[in-house]
């Protein structure tokens, strides 16, 4: 295995082009666990950190440009991008300790293909875009479209994300994530929950609900958003929001939950999140 | 004689008696005794016990510690710890 | 804080120095086995079975042999034949399998090669047939009728029998009636109890350095709780002597009864006399967990009986424990540790199993937990139920000195009333209880050890001391060595160093295990200053020129009528004309170990809608006897504390069905990490053992007995749900809470 | 197995080594530089025992792999003191009983320095936090936290 640190996102597609067991890195944190637990090992690891587009988050007039590289403890210590993205942040905030934190990034987080990613229920909701570079150039699609099955991305072999485009949110909009773990921290999420929710006084008009690890991919709950939209979270829109949640899932047994806890649970977050999310618009 | 104390699964050896009166000078000559009128429950106690002298614990595998005639013996299952 | 008992006051004992080997542990100095490297040395890699249970046809180890970088490689034919009956055959066929792989991760070979890499890469080409075998992973799955036989080695202990079968051990314990008990009972509280296989979860992978000289003479560097035990295990397993094996302990990591067995010292020294060179072997955390010895997983129905006025007059219990791939006695230990309260009737039936899962090894006060987590939310629940206060329903029926344990033998001096009572004296307990949140009250008991300890102590020309044992330091026992010694001698404990020798450098020490490293090491340590002192009061007859009866010893100086004290510096410095060094080496097998209760309380919130549950605060009371440094018993108190508290709410062992450990990392067997737990509070109460000459309890294991208990009641308290299996995690909790709401 | 010369600092000192391109940069510093204070625990970035700092954050060493060293300053406990000068956390961990087997020690401390240079003076709650991904399996963290507690309250005042 041979250690590579390109400087230009052109000479990283050079090395990935023709070599189908390249394989491209940020953080490492899933890749080297990876290796030890017995995977076989790629010809060459492409550390993509050395490129000056993939490291940084830059506010242009309220529109983030985020380096898929970027360490998630970069945007958590953003004043200005948690301000904006409260949810996004916290869901950044929540992959790993601290000392994860300084080498986890967004492309890690949703390249590694894991249903429990959490950043990635908090960018879907926010309709971030992902920049992707390849042998034929780049292109921009929504991270939804990344992530198409557990391990599996729609990235061709010679591809990588570059950086995300996050919008600047609509006037009385916010968002907010949260998840189950059993402990308070180094656990992957057994559910995860983002709302995105935009406020006209105490009238939602316009909804964003996803869910993470309650199904092969991260899912969008349309039931639920379109009980949001036009309610004022009473009671029974937020019974409602927690049934299309738990309804919407397609989870797994595993060693991590059950699928009655997961659909249950979900459920739970769903509204929570949604609470939070409208607390957060209205301030 | 020495009072000795058995637990229920030593007692498969003596048809149920869980308390007998015995002769010995020391743990080893007690158990000898136990072994010849219940064949088999001496290596038991030997290789399978700890013995509480008085109440108060003995190491594991104890044979020469002092027994009176006024002892109470009793023999417990091996105890360790972590 | 501390609640004492009147006892003998101290210079030194009870008072917190800084321990010994403080200032190399918090710079990095400090040399654990893997910090170890040797000139020339190998590394050894472990090939371990895929299978759960498996007969081995043929190891080919060939291509292993032909690759870059090997040089030696091992199978279970190198090792001799043991006799099945001897005590040394599971730890021999654990450490290597002969014929038959008994668990998913058992060693069936192991390789030693220049680099990890190397190593790793020929361990893979080692090729092994197996013809695979039906595991037996369960409890009931081992005694159903005609089963597979899980480890054909297996006799069921102390019957005498000499059939295959997978039942360990088979033992009642009893006293009274029973069924006039129950008839005789105002309240009955019947209930099921299940836990799961956890870990000592010790952060420092097992590991060691062997190198075998051109002598034929092995030196081991090993992490482990007794490093004379690994001498001898090893001994045992090679079929050496012990005189061709030097063991050298190293820095231990956690140990919590897990290192107090061998995996690797064998192997390596194996692999370094077929090399001709130093071999350094590290577990990787997958293989500590798959591989090393997880507390038994248990299964208890019971039944308790009480009077209106609270007195508990009936116990029945079946306590089901599996030991693992090997024979062992914990269900035994579950009954024998049940031991708290009078019962006039009690009747358990004990069954221990065999299963295709690592073989079992000590963790802390073992089988305890969960033996008292079926006891003690019993009591509980009583008390719920007659309206009892928990700790008054406890103190009314509290054993104390001459009370009969479940195995009819007497308690010694004890102090579980007096732990209770701190309980119930505290802060904590007479606090109202947070909004939201529910209150448990639970206990402990273990009995402690004694066993063989050897200490020599030698005195420095300028006054200064040398304490020598071969007791591993897992938690500060350096400190309370040196505090021990300084006590007896009169000398500041700064002044005196202690030390840890290897096999050849000090008398014969046992396993540092069941708290009995203070207790029978401080003893002999203590011995070895009296008889200083007495050669001490000679030299200073001589230096005087009176007799010796003349002179006596006080406060660290020897003292002669109409002349000024001689110190410990003065008499040393003078040893060469009084007659040489003044040294002293004391051994012995303690008795008299003093049993040590504990009293938890905790405050906790459950989440209904998530089954999360939140520690909001949480007290531990622990009788220490007496506390030698304080600091390192609160210590004790709370590692235990903490263990106790992912055992009760997130560890356990998850299997496939074809018995292949599916959580096999830190982070999905979850321990506790800093912020799921609050500040541990402690109270040491000191209710000194007679049997010690200053008055020493072990500290080490009770501590992890009440939380399960106390954590159990206090979610009852939370939420009227009763939980009965473990873990008390979220998708458990939440469970619980749908089936009894 | 293709090795790379890595040259970076650490602890101040100008070093170079030659390492293979699949070694995890842990390995390198305890088996090319002997830094043996930096402990595997999990090898998966799980408990922390390796922690390291990688120009001033706070980093698992067993999750880099050592090519990515290069250019880099990275501190280990064994620079934490001032020639025999102990840093205050070393010296209230000592004082405080903050350790007992000792091998999560460095890890802790390397974290603990990292947070009290970030945040003078953390709440309790933030001291857990920052220390959660150090895993303790003696001590259940109480007199880690407090003896953390205690050398912020230190170092304020000798500011």
């Amino acid at each position: 295995m041979k250690y590579a640190a390109p400087t230009t996102v052109d000479e990283a597609v050079g090395l990935l082009a023709g070599d189908a067991d390249a394989r491209v890195f940020a953080g490492a944190t899933d890749l080297i666990p990876q290796i030890r637990s017995g995977r076989p090992e790629p010809s060459v690891i492409v550390d993509l950190k050395k490129i000056d587009r993939l490291i940084g988050a830059v506010d242009s007039g309220g529109n983030w440009t985020v380096g898929a590289a970027t360490p998630t403890s970069t945007l958590t210590a953003s004043a200005a991008f948690t301000d904006a993205f409260p949810g996004l942040s916290e869901a950044s905030g929540l992959i790993g300790s601290d000392q994860i934190q300084n080498r986890s990034s967004w492309g890690g987080n949703l390249c590694n293909g894991s249903p429990a990613a959490d950043s990635v229920p908090a960018l879907v909701v926010n309709d971030v875009r992902a920049v992707i570079a390849g042998s034929n150039g780049e292109r921009t699609v929504p991270v939804a479209d990344v992530v198409t099955g557990p391990g599996q991305t729609s990235l061709a072999d010679d591809e990588f994300v570059v950086e995300f485009e996050v919008d600047a949110p609509a006037a009385n909009t916010s968002d907010a994530y949260l998840r189950l773990i059993p402990r308070t921290e180094m656990d992957i999420a057994v559910v995860g929950a983002a709302v995105r929710l935009t406020m006209d006084g105490n009238t939602c008009t316009a909804a964003s609900v996803a869910l993470g690890a309650v199904a092969p991919t991260v899912v969008r709950v349309p039931d639920a958003e379109a009980a949001l939209i036009g309610s004022t979270l009473d009671d029974a829109t937020l019974a409602a929001v927690a049934d299309a949640a738990s309804a919407a899932c397609n989870p797994i047994d595993d060693k991590r939950g059950t699928i009655e806890y997961r659909r249950e649970v979900a459920g739970v977050l769903a509204k929570r999140a949604a609470v939070i999310a409208a607390e957060r618009a209205n301030s | 004689m020495a009072r000795v104390h058995l637990q229920a699964n030593h007692a498969s050896f003596t048809d149920g008696v869980r308390e007998l009166e015995v002769d010995g000078a020391t743990v080893g000559a007690v158990i000898d005794e136990l072994d010849r009128r219940h064949p088999g429950l001496g290596p038991m106690l030997r290789e399978g016990s700890s013995v509480a002298i008085d109440g108060e614990l003995q190491p594991r595998g104890t044979i020469y510690a002092a027994v009176t005639a006024d002892s109470d013996l009793h023999f417990l299952a091996p105890i360790t710890g972590g | 804080m501390t609640a004492t008992e009147n006892r003998p006051t101290y210079k030194y004992v009870g008072t917190r120095p800084i321990r010994h080997d403080g200032l190399e542990k918090v710079t990095g100095k400090a040399r654990f086995a893997a910090d170890l490297n040797l000139t020339g040395q190998l590394r050894g890699v472990m090939v371990r079975s895929p299978h759960a249970h498996a007969r081995i046809k043929s190891i080919d180890t060939s291509a292993a042999e032909a690759m870059p970088g090997v040089k030696s490689v091992t199978t279970g034919a190198d090792f001799p034949d043991i006799d099945p009956a001897m005590p040394a055959y599971d730890e021999a066929i654990n450490v290597i399998a002969r014929d038959e792989v008994l668990y998913h991760g058992h060693v069936v070979a192991a390789v030693a090669a220049t680099t990890l890499s190397e190593a790793r890469a020929a361990a893979a080409a080692v090729k092994v047939d197996y013809d695979v075998l039906d595991p037996i992973l369960s409890i009931e799955g081992a005694l159903e009728d005609g089963a597979t036989i899980a480890n054909k080695s297996n006799r069921t202990l102390f019957l005498g029998q000499d059939d295959e079968t997978n039942l360990a051990s088979m033992a009642p314990f009893g006293r009274g009636d029973v069924e006039a008990g129950f008839a005789d009972a105002d309240v009955i509280v019947e209930r099921f109890f299940t836990t799961k296989a956890v870990h000592q979860g010790y952060i420092e992978p097992h590991a060691c350095v062997a190198d075998v000289g051109q002598d034929g003479k092995a030196s081991i560097w090993a992490s482990s709780q007794g490093h004379f035990a690994v001498r001898s295990k090893t001994a045992d397993i090679l079929g050496w002597g012990t005189d061709k094996i030097k063991v050298t302990p190293a820095e231990i990591g956690g140990g919590f009864g897990g290192k107090t067995t061998i995996y690797l010292e064998p192997i390596a020294v194996k692999l370094s006399q077929k090399a001709s060179r130093p071999v350094k072997i590290v577990m990787s955390r997958e293989e500590v967990l798959r591989a090393t010895g997880p507390a038994p997983a248990a299964e208890i129905s019971i039944k308790v009986g009480a009077k209106n006025d609270g007195e508990l007059t009936t116990i029945q219990s079946t306590m089901k424990y599996s030991n693992g791939s090997a024979k062992g006695y914990a269900a035994m230990l579950g009954a024998m540790s049940t031991a708290s309260y009078k019962f006039p009737n009690l009747d358990i039936q004990t069954f221990g199993t065999v299963a295709n899962t690592p073989k079992s090894a000590a963790y802390r006060a073992p089988s305890a937990p969960q033996a008292a987590f079926a006891v003690e939310s019993c009591v509980d629940e009583i008390a719920k139920t007659l309206g009892m206060d928990p700790i008054e329903i406890r103190l009314q029926n509290a054993v104390i000195e001459g009370d009969i344990t479940a195995m009819g033998a007497p308690h010694p001096k004890i102090g579980f009333i007096e732990t209770m009572t701190a309980i119930k004296d505290s802060e904590h307990y007479n606090s109202p209880v947070p909004e939201g949140a529910g209150r448990g009250f639970g206990t402990g008991f273990w009995f402690n050890i004694g066993e063989q300890s050897s200490a020599t102590v030698n005195l420095n020309e300028d006054g200064t001391a040398t304490v020598i044992t071969g007791s591993p330091d897992i938690g500060g026992s350096r400190a309370s060595m040196a505090l021990m010694a300084a006590e007896t001698l009169g000398l500041d404990p700064m002044r005196i160093t202690p030390i840890i020798a290897d096999t050849e450098s000090v008398g014969f020490t046992d396993i540092t295990e069941g708290s009995r490293a203070t207790f029978a090491t401080g003893m002999a340590v203590t011995n070895a200053c009296l008889e200083l002192i007495a050669q001490m009061k000679a030299r200073a007859a001589t230096m005087r020129g009176v007799e010796v009866d003349t002179v006596d010893w006080l406060d660290g100086a020897a003292i002669v009528d109409g002349h000024d004290p001689l110190t410990i510096a003065e008499i040393t410095a003078q040893a060469k004309q009084t007659g040489g060094p003044l040294t002293s080496t004391a051994s012995l097998n303690a008795a008299g170990a003093g049993p040590s209760f504990a009293a938890h309380l905790a405050d906790v919130a459950v989440d209904e809608e998530t089954g999360v549950v939140t520690i909001l605060r949480y007290t531990a009371a622990q009788d220490a006897g007496t506390a030698i440094h304080p600091s390192y018993v609160e210590g004790q108190m709370q590692g235990g504390s903490a263990q106790g508290i992912g055992w009760a709410l997130n560890e356990e062992y998850i299997y496939s069905d074809d018995g292949v450990m599916e959580n096999a990392s830190f982070l999905d067997y979850r321990m506790p990490v800093a912020s799921d737990l609050p500040m541990l509070e402690t109270i040491i109460v000191e209710v000194p053992n007679p049997s010690h000459p200053y008055g020493v309890r072990g500290v080490g294991e009770t501590g992890i007995v009440p939380p399960i208990n106390t954590i159990a009641n206090a979610i009852h308290s939370a939420t009227g749900v009763r939980m009965t299996d473990l873990p008390m995690s979220p998708p458990n909790v939440l469970k619980a809470i749908h089936e009894q709401k | 197995m293709s090795r790379t010369h890595v040259n970076c600092t650490v602890n101040g000192d100008e070093v170079d080594f030659l390492a293979s391109d699949d070694t995890s940069l842990l390995d390198a510093l305890r088996d090319e530089l002997g830094l043996t204070s930096v402990k595997e625990g999990c090898g998966t970035g799980d408990c922390g025992a390796c922690s390291i700092t990688v120009d001033g954050k706070l980093n698992c060493s067993c999750l880099m792999f050592a090519p990515e060293a290069e250019g880099t300053s990275i501190g280990t406990v064994e620079g934490l003191a001032d020639g025999d000068q102990l840093h205050p956390l070393q010296q209230t961990f000592l004082e405080g009983a903050a350790l007992q087997c000792g091998i999560c020690t460095p890890g802790v401390l390397v974290a603990a320095k990292v947070l009290l240079d970030e945040n003078p003076a953390p709440t309790e709650t933030e001291i857990r936090y920052a220390l959660a991904g150090n895993l303790c399996r003696c001590t259940g963290y109480d007199k880690i936290i407090h003896a953390v507690q205690e050398a912020a309250v230190q170092i304020g005042a000798s500011k």
